[in-house]
């Protein structure tokens, strides 16, 4: 489990098409604008949802995503947690690393997220799915 | 499908990137610029990416591909109007665009580029 | 929260690291200089480190992510004044800020920059 | 156990916040100068303290320092013991590989203080915690 407890609010954004991604960016933005996270905070968490929602449509074939306000009595935060039912990943730890990809990409999408925020679990099981949630305090 | 604009002003090319740019544009856009590339023989590309409020690493790498294919035609990409939180993000993402000129913005990269007056 | 400040002197910016940067300082110095590159359109950035008495990977990744977003920002660190111990450390712990220009004082980084006459 | 033999006066630092790296580094130089170290060495003997009880706060959740002098009759050193009880390492060989981090970091700290001393050990048990102990001689 992560540290962060109590959270109220939750938005759920569908993720089928690139196109879903782009609203899960603007709905982050806004949900993160309202949690009075500035400027550098909000582009720092709307890129590390744009990784994982562009994962999770690539790789997982799709999923949801979950934005939530985190309050745990001194601090406000802002929670993700992105889910796919898709081929699951073999070898987390692998995935994990810098640079590593099986597709196109740069594979800085997993690695370069987690230095974005604050708290970062991965779950993942083969023939299953994947589960990413991340957390960002203000 | 969109596609992403590419004018010709003075003797470079100028690229707007905005919004969201899916797989599919990426791909037409890389295509088209080659050609023009080819067509006009600019030496010189200006990105203009100051409308965009996020750079994740698929747009990292965009940026990347779009300097290597212009390198390879032997035309230079300056990319510019970056916003500092942008900067800040892509560098602990772990990106850094080595190797690619930069300029605050599409006025200073012509200045850089010494081609102010010629257009 | 302290902030480490950033000096506008002549057409470049002087930042002097000193004594202890925790986290959050580091944070909010790359968040400053950041929107100080962009607003004074400085395009070189003197990094005193003379006070620094040392320099540990903490200290050692702040340089180089300071110098990347720079970099992204069209602007260019100089490392001043980095004690001779301290270099000897850096080169040991296995790092050596590769690609980043560095003077032994802040003065004759401007002279590197011959930018000595203008301020 | 390390080659270094009997130790006298220990200095004992607590390691919660960011602040007490701060005087774990001053109380490890006072210690090294005292000794007689080259301002070289101070300078590598700070760097690696500084290092671990880095790791100590931000991996092991917090922890405490022991600065010792050592005598073997030849020579004089410095030993260094930072103890947490944080969630351990599990794979120990990887945390020493330069470039290896799970945080943010450059992956330096551990494979770098190594380098910095005459005598590096590491002992961590998976939810117990993490011990180094290092030392240099003048
Ligand atoms: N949701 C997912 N489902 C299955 N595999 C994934 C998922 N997310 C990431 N991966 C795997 O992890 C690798 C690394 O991902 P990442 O670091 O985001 O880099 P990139 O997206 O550039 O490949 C991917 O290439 C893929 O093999
Ligand atoms: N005291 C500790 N408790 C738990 N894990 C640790 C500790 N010290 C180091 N580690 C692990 O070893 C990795 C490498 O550490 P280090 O070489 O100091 O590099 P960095 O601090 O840059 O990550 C860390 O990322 C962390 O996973």
């Amino acid at each position: 489990m992560l540290a962060s407890s109590a959270a109220t609010e939750a938005i759920t954004v569908h993720l089928e098409t690139q196109g879903d991604v782009v609203v899960l960016r603007h709905r982050v933005r806004e949900h993160a604008l309202e949690l009075g996270f500035s400027l550098l905070d909000q582009t720092k968490i709307v890129t590390a949802a744009s990784e994982l929602g562009r994962n999770a449509i690539t790789y997982g074939g799709g999923g949801e995503a979950m934005i939530e306000s985190l309050h745990d009595g001194r601090r406000i935060g802002i929670a993700l947690t992105v889910t796919d039912h898709g081929p699951g990943i073999a070898d987390v730890e692998q995935a994990m690393r810098p640079g590593f990809t099986t597709g196109s990409g740069l594979g800085y999408g997993l690695s370069g997220t987690k230095r974005l925020v604050d708290e970062f679990e991965i779950q993942s099981q083969v023939g299953v799915g994947t589960t990413v949630r991340i957390a960002r305090w203000r | 499908m969109d596609r992403v604009p590419i004018n010709k002003v003075g003797d470079f090319l100028l690229v707007s990137l905005q919004g969201d740019i899916h797989d599919a544009v990426a791909l037409a856009l890389q295509e088209d610029l080659g050609n023009r590339i080819v067509s006009t023989r600019a030496r010189l590309i200006l990105l203009d990416i100051s409308a965009l409020q996020i750079v994740d690493s698929f747009i990292g790498r965009l940026i990347g591909d779009i300097a290597a294919i212009a390198r390879l035609l032997d035309a230079e990409v300056i990319v510019a109007g970056m916003q500092p939180a942008v900067a800040i993000t892509l560098v602990e993402l772990g990106l850094d665009l080595k190797g690619i000129r930069t300029a605050l913005s599409v006025e200073s990269a012509l200045a850089m580029a010494g081609i102010g007056a010629r257009i």
